[in-house]
Formats: C-alpha cells, structure tokens, sequence
C-alpha cells in the first residue's frame, strides 16, 4: 500500500470528472454569490471535453492530467482553464517517467503544478482563491511524507487539509479574481476556486486509495 | 429559460456562425474557430486586437472593422478566450509593424493575453497591451489598476484603432489607447439579473424595487443596494461616482457613452441620457459626442452603463473618425 | 417594475427630449413636441412621414433621417399618435411635392391618418398613404387587408424613402413603398410579455416554456401557444410561415430582417438567423441583404420577429442606397 | 324631473372622470387579456387631463363635452383619443344651445355623436367594439323618447340596455380593433371600449338623475 501503477490512473481522472460533472450547479451556485456564476459550467464543459475526447484511448495518470491540462487551457479558457490547465500540465510532467506512483511522487507532482502556477497568478494563501485549498493540501502531503506515513492515512489528512482550506475561504475577503473587488461583501461565502479544488482532490484522493497496492 | 437557442453549450459557435454571415461584408473567419477578423485589412498598420468573454454583444466581435479592431478572441459566455485564441488573433493581426491588444481588466483575460503575449512574442511578433479599467466602483482610486473594464473599453478601442488607423507606431498606438483609458470612467447600475444559457435560473439576484449600484458587467456586485430610484436618481449617483474620480471640470469636452445593460428598453436610455446632459450642462461639462444605445450588454440584463471621457485635440480627432463595425457604424461602410 | 424613468406619464416626452439631444445631427424638434422631423430635409422632393405608438424603439422616431422619414407623429406607449400629430409631420415635411404618410395597420392609427389626411387636404397638401400589413400571423391571405404592420414597415420606410430621394413623384413614390409592402410577410414570435410603464404587471402573459407564435407588437395574441422550441424549431416555424404566404421560390433574391422584440440578448439573434439562413439556402432563396438586430421592438418583450422582401431589380437600388436614421446607418452619415 | 340645467353640467362631467379613474387598472386588465393592455391607461391619462385643464373652469354639459372630446382627440391619440373625442364632441355640438336638457336632448345629443363616429369607424353592432354598449343604450333611450318615459326611468332603462350590451361583447368575436385577429380566441372576454362605454354611460346617467328638477 505505497505506491500505485501510473498505468491504471483513467479511474483517478475519471472520478474528477465525474466529482465536476455532479457539482456543476453547485459550484456555480457558489460562484453567483459573488462572482458570475459560471464556475460549474466552465468547469463541467472542461473536465466532460476531455471526457469525450479520451473516451476510448488509454492514459495513464500523468497522460490524463496533461491531456486534461491541454484541454482545459486550449479549449475552455477563462480563468479556470488557465489555472487548473497550468496545474494539471505541471503535475502531468512531473510523473512522465513514473511507473508506480508513491506518495512523495504524487507530492513532487503536486508541487510542480503549483509552482507552475505561481508563475501565472499572484495569489498566496489568505486571498480567498483556490489557493487556500491547494497549499494546505500540498503541505500536508508534504509533512506526511517527511513523516514517511502510510499513503492511504496521507490521503485522508491531505482531504481535510484541503476541506479546512477551502472553508477557511468564507471567512476571508477575496483579493483576486471577480469577487476581488466585493471587499467586506464578499465575507461569509466561500470561494467557487476553492471548492472546486477541494472537490477534485478529494476525488483524486479517493481514486488513489483504491488504486493503492 | 425563454431563450432562442438550440444545445446550450454550442451557443457561442452558433452565434458566431450567424453573425459572419450576417456581417460578411465586415468581418470573415480565421483558421480558429474562435477567432474572427476584420475583412481586407489594411498592410502596414498596427495590428490592433481584443477579446473577451461573450454574451456583451456588440462587445467584442462587433467591434471589429474597418478602423476598429483587426481580430478579436472570443470566449464562452462570461468567460475569457484561450490564450491560443488571444495568440491566433495577435497572428491574423500582425502586419509586421506591431499589434495592440486592446482588452478588458478580468484575472481569467490577464492570464490568457500574458500566456498568448509570450508566445507571440516568442514568434517575433511585436506585441503590446493596454487594459481598460475604466470602471470605478470595482475598486477605490488609489488601486485603479485592480478595477475592471466595462464600457469604457469601446472608446479605447476606437482611440487605438483610429491611431492605428493613421500609421502610428506600436508605441504610438499603444500611447493613444492609455489615454483613452486613463481620461475615462464608468458606472453601472443593474436593476435585474441575467441567466447563463447553461444555467436555470439568474447567477445573482437583484430584489424588486431596489438598484445594484456599481455592478459589473457580469453582475459582479457593486458598491451597494439601494432603493430603484428615479431616472434622475439614477443619473445623480451615476455622475457623483464618475465626475469626481478622473476628476472631470467645468469646460472640460467629453464623449459620453449611456449602454443599456441588454434588456433596458432604450426608451428608458433616453430618459437617462436627457437627466445626466441636464446634470453636466449644470456643471458646465460641454459633451463633444454621444453613444447612446445597446453598446456593452450583459445578456438580459437591466440597467445601464454611464462612461465618461475627457477629450484633448488627439482624441477629439481620433473619436471622430470614421469607422465601420457592427456596433458602431461612423460614417462611411462600403 | 425594474425601470429607469421618472413619472411614467411623462415617459414620452422625456425620451424625446433625451433623442433629441442625442441625435442632433441626425433629427430635430419641430414646434408639436409630438413631431420630430430630419435636419435638412432636401426641398424639391416628396415629403415621407410616418408615425405610431411609442415603445417600439429605434421605431418610428430612429427611422427619422437623411434618406429616411422626413418626420414622425409620435404616440403615447402602444397608442396612436393624434390626428393633429399626423398633420403636423405632414405639413413639416410637405416640399409642395407631395407627402407619403407610411404607416402600420392598427386602427387608432388608421383614425387618426384619415382624419389627419381630410385636414391636410383642406389646407392644400397633396397626401397619399400606404399601409403595411406584412404580419401574416394576423388575418389570413384573403383578408390582407385586415394584417397588422410589424417590423416590415422598415422595408417600407426604405424603400419610399429612398424613391422620394432619387427625386420621384408622389405616385411613384406611393407606388414603390406600396410594392414593398405587397413583397414583404413577416412573423412574430413572443417568449416573454412586457409591461406598459404605467402598469404594474405584464400586460399579457406566456407561460414559462412556451412561446406564442404570430404575437403582434403589442403582445396581440398569435396564432397558437406551442412548447417552447429550439432555434432551429423556431426557424422553421417563422420560414414556415412567411415563405408559403408571398409565396417566395427558388432563385429570388431577398432582404431578410431579423429583430429582437427588446429584451432577446443579440446573441440569440445571431443562432436564430444562423437557422433562418440555412433553411433559406436550402430551399434555394438568396439573401441579398440582410438586418439582424433590434431593429423594431416591444419594450422590454423577449421573442423575434422574421421579416423577408423580395426583391426585384427596383427595390435593390432602393434598399441600397445610403441612409442615415438612428435605426438604419448605410453608408455615409455626415 | 323632465329636465337638467346645462349649466350644471360639471358634476356630471366630474363623475364620468372619476369612474374612470377609479376603474383604470380595470379596463388595462381587459384589454390585456386580448389587446395590447392600455386602455384604463390610455383613458385615464385623457379624462384627468381634461379634469385638470378645466378645473376651475365653468364648464356647462355640453361645454364639457366638447372640451373632453377636444382633449382626447387633441392630447391622447390611440383609438379611443378619435372614437370618444369624436362621440363628446359630437354630443357636445348637438347641446349648444341648450338651456335645459330633457331626455328628447339627451336622445338628440347622443345620436348625433353616435352619427358622427360612424362617419370614422365602420364597426356595427355584434364587432364586438364599445359600439355593442352604445348602440342599444342609445336605442333605449330612442324608445323611451318615443314612450314619452319619465327621465329617470329612461336612464336607468338605458343604464341596463349599456350593460346588456356590454355583457354581450363577452360571447362575441371581435372584428375590429386590436382584438380583431384573434379569432375564436377573442370570445370569453368582453371588449375593454365597451366596458368604459358602459362605466361612462352609467356615471353620466346617474349624475343626471341627481340633477333632474
Ligand atoms: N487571479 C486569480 N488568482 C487566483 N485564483 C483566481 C484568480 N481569478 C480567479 N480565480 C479563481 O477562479 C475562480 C472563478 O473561476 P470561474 O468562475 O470559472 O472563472 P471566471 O472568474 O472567469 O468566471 C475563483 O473562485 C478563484 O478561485
Ligand atoms: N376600429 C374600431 N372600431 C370600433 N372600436 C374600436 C376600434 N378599434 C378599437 N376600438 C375600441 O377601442 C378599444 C381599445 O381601446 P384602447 O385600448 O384604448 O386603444 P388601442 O387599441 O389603440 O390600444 C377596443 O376595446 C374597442 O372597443
Ligand atoms: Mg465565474
Ligand atoms: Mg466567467
Ligand atoms: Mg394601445
Ligand atoms: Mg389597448
């Protein structure tokens, strides 16, 4: 239970498909309160392209995070297909010449892809992005790394680190992106970004226990 | 949703399948579908471009033409262009003398324009940008480099182009459009939602009997809610927010552009425009030429955009240009 | 109701004043506040005029123009303009040539123009009149006469207007916008209703997920309520409609107009002329010129209206040349 | 109680304003239902337009009358600015010299505006118009003229015959108007013109009865 094949990762990419599609109107719902509202269906369109697209091909879990990458960046746009375009392709690069996946791989890639998109956009922790859910979520999987722990108990420390992030986004005052300019109204909702990157760390998270042998 | 549309998420490649036909005589297709350029463009000019989210309409598309835009990227619904459309854009413009892209101050277009920026330049095309961010309820004066582009955007376009236009240098060009910016401010006032055609029900509310005053032009809440007020209300709050910001004074010559939101009857713009003439001929603010129209929309919207500019010689001769596109048509269209 | 206007009684008056200052180059006051005319009317030609019920904005005052209307009556929301406003466009637009008074078929406007022509008449203007009739959806073919004028009524415009321009007579002038209205069909199609700015609720209703084929300007009931169809439904629908009615055939040329009822996003009507064109094609009629946009509406009505001319080598020339109204800029506006 | 003075015409002007005021919303909400919703619009903003002009004005019946009618025709436009413009004024011209009005004047009066409207409108009676309220109100008046009815019962005879009339219009389909084209979906509702005929026909019947000496 410390690694998984590369190989078998269309099921990872599938269950973050699949956590996008069901939340399409939640997410935008989110994003209505203090954005434009289309955070689900940007995102939806995205991750169900992609879907299509690779159907009936074979990927493995860095091909599909590229793939989903490329797609996101050359076909949806918006801010979405910039960032999580930007990620996803750092992530995908970081595991081309992995066969199984460890956990300090997977952290490797994560780390790759956020710092790939520290490149494109300024905002830290505490700026009401996804941001707040992608750090906390790196950090942990980087602490239970060092503390070598077992793959499957990172997972799940990673998820709430990752949940505890993104709420931690109602609390805060956007400073980036369309609510940026809401100050004080924007308090007391959470930001779209954020839970949508919970949602797919969670899924990728989940995929990966199964995977685990 | 009362909407004439066949598979929602096939609405932007539809309405650009119509709206080059219907235009032909304007503006033709590119290799990406998702780029659209002017027809015949001159050689040996700047390039200028622009692009951004749909559902604005005229906005961006219909501002391309002959002494307009040279190419536009078009996004989904609210949503910015790829930044391989910014790029294709900046590709079908680029006539070896430079390209402006002229676009709207939104974190998903400042991304996509800096990723398609650096590979155009990476292909030697000279490249360039100026953002508009002429909306000044997005954000206090002493962070106006974090408020967004509205309305305003149209007067930067036609600033640069028509600079273009006259064979000014890229630097020239991109001098003309920061000046169109930086002497304009706008304001907008939502008095009902719109609805994302993928969407069932409107993406933010605006209660019965109460105005959103400094919405965004895809409903981004303003500044506050407040009681629906009258035309001259309205007009009162739209000038105290604009006037003192750039700040505009008595004698001064501006363009004044009132762009309903999309489903304002433009009955009602003409209302507002006879109350805020009355308010700026009071302050002695003479208006050199005005929009008055559906010029900057955001789908069924209700409400109204009010954007200022203030014009020197170089503007007043740029404005005055004639110009053919779609969403503004000055003087001559052959 | 979300609207931007101070008294609605007083709506009337303040959009003309606020038209007026918008466009002056294009139209000006004449001494009935309920009379705008154009800016230089050229003497020495037939005099055009038109006039109808307020709310349908750019109609009937942004049709007003060089080549365009001499001048328009204009009507409280919905409603006739006086006899007295009929006579008084008339008398401002009389070059001792003769005045064309183009108007739509509704009966407190068919009151109002009789009275109105008896009274000029008495004071010596030679005025002739023609009525469009071009919505099919109103009365069946054999009583044409019955039909209501919709957005056909700009092809009228046009046309006469452009006749009167080369420097025809009254008859021929009568007689090429009579020639317009006899090759033009229209239908309408509602998805939302609208509220008079006087009113509280809307002044009829379309239940969600249904539209109402053949709904007049007013909300005027159509021919059936159907489910709520996709663009390509309703394309076929409207071609379905107008084509057999003229009937138009393989090989003709036309001038096809589609237009926004007031609150449609443009957007929509762009997919929806998409449809139209196709469905045109295949049936092997030819486009010569086409309108798309809110050229003609119903406040703040959702829905579209498709409107096709055929032409003949007459009404080409004539829909060609230059004009320059509020509503219709072809070519130089100066 | 076989005549009224003309001079005390206003209060019946006054109450014909006011059942109009009162019954705006009324008439809009008909019209709606098969016209284009603005007739208790269009008719109020005319009659409080002659209330206010001729406020403190001596105004005899037939006085009043014409200068109503010259407001709607002159000030309002629509159908109703010509069609009851030219009915008052009509009515009003036939009263000009009279001092005292008996139910023969009244009679007398009516029929020359009815006459004159005929002149613009070709609707007859059964179009479904406000012609089917005037029509038999104007008959019964006829007969009882004829009969030599006392005053009083006649306007409460003619008050009964406007609202037959008018009640009529209901099962009618129109033929004129905006209503015209609407075919068997026209029948159901009555026809807004004939509801405000009626509601003036009765204020002004009762008014009279009020002045009768
Ligand atoms: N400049 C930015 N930096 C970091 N995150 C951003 C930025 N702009 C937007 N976001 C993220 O994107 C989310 C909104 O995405 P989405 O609604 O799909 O795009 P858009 O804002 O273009 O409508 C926000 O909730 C936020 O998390
Ligand atoms: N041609 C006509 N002949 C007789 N009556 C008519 C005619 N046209 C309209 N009417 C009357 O006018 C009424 C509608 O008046 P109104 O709503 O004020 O005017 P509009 O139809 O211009 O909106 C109808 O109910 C009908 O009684
Ligand atoms: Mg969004
Ligand atoms: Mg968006
Ligand atoms: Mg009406
Ligand atoms: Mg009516």
């Amino acid at each position: 239970m410390t690694a998984f094949d590369n190989k078998k990762g269309r099921s990872i990419l599938q269950a973050m498909v699949r956590s996008i599609q069901q939340n399409k109107t939640h997410l935008s719902d989110i994003d209505g309160l203090i954005g434009d509202g289309d955070h689900g269906i940007n995102m939806n369109k995205g991750f169900s392209l992609f879907e299509k697209e690779y159907k009936d091909k074979e990927l493995s879990f860095n091909e599909g995070l590229e793939k989903l990458g490329t797609t996101l960046m050359n076909k949806i746009g918006g801010s979405m297909g910039s960032i999580y375009g930007t990620l996803f392709i750092g992530m995908g690069e970081a595991g081309s010449r992995l066969t199984k996946i460890s956990l300090a791989d997977l952290t490797a890639m994560i780390e790759k892809g956020y710092s790939k998109l520290s490149e494109i956009i300024e905002a830290r922790p505490g700026d009401k992005t996804l941001i707040d859910t992608l750090a906390p979520a790196l950090e942990s999987l980087k602490k239970s790394t060092e503390k070598k722990e077992d793959f499957k108990t990172a997972l799940i420390k990673m998820k709430a680190a990752a949940k505890a992030g993104s709420d931690s986004t109602r609390e805060l005052k956007a400073r980036y992106g369309r609510a940026s300019r809401l100050g004080e109204r924007s308090i007391g909702v959470p930001d779209a970004g954020s839970v949508s990157c919970r949602l797919l760390l969670a899924a990728m998270g989940d995929a990966i226990v199964e995977l685990l042998e | 949703m009362q909407r004439i549309i066949n598979d929602p998420d096939n609405i932007v490649d539809e309405m650009l399948e119509g709206f080059l036909k219907a235009h032909a005589d304007i503006v033709e297709a590119t290799a990406n579908p998702r780029v659209i350029k002017a027809r015949n463009i001159p050689g040996a000019k700047v390039g200028i471009i622009t692009g951004g989210g749909s559902g604005h309409k005229p906005a961006f598309i219909g501002y391309v033409g002959k002494n307009m835009c040279d190419a536009a990227a078009v996004g989904e619904i609210f949503s910015s262009p790829t930044a391989a459309a910014f790029l294709d854009a900046a590709k079908v413009a680029d006539q070896k003398k430079g390209v402006a892209c002229l676009y709207g101050n939104y974190s998903g277009d400042n991304m996509n324009v800096k990723m398609a920026v650096a590979m155009a330049k990476k292909e030697g095309i000279a490249i360039k940008t100026v953002i508009a961010n002429d909306d000044v309820a997005s954000a206090p004066a002493d962070q106006r480099e974090k408020r967004r582009g509205v309305a305003g955007e149209i007067f930067m376009w036609k600033v640069g182009a028509a600079k273009a236009a006259q064979g000014a240098s890229l630097d020239e060009v991109i001098a003309a459009a920061q000046k169109a910016v930086d002497s304009t401010r706008s304001v907008g006032i939502g008095l009902s939602p719109c609805t994302l055609p993928a969407a069932d029900h409107p993406n933010f509310a605006i209660k019965p009997s109460t105005m959103e005053i400094g919405i965004g032009h895809h409903g981004e809440p303003g500044m506050k809610v407040e009681p629906l007020g009258s035309a001259e209300d309205i007009a009162k709050i739209m000038v105290n927010i604009v006037l003192p910001d750039y700040p505009f004074k008595e004698g001064d010559q501006t363009a004044v552009l009132v762009s309903g939101l999309g489903a304002t009857p433009v009955m009602e713009l003409y209302v507002l425009y006879n109350e805020i003439e009355k308010l700026l001929q009071q302050k002695g603010i003479k208006i050199y030429k005005n929009y008055v129209g559906n010029y900057f929309t955001s789908l069924e919207m209700k409400g109204a955009t009010f954007t200022m500019m203030k014009l020197d010689d170089e503007l007043k001769e740029l404005i005055d240009m004639p110009a053919c596109s779609m969403g503004l048509k000055e003087g001559v269209c052959s």
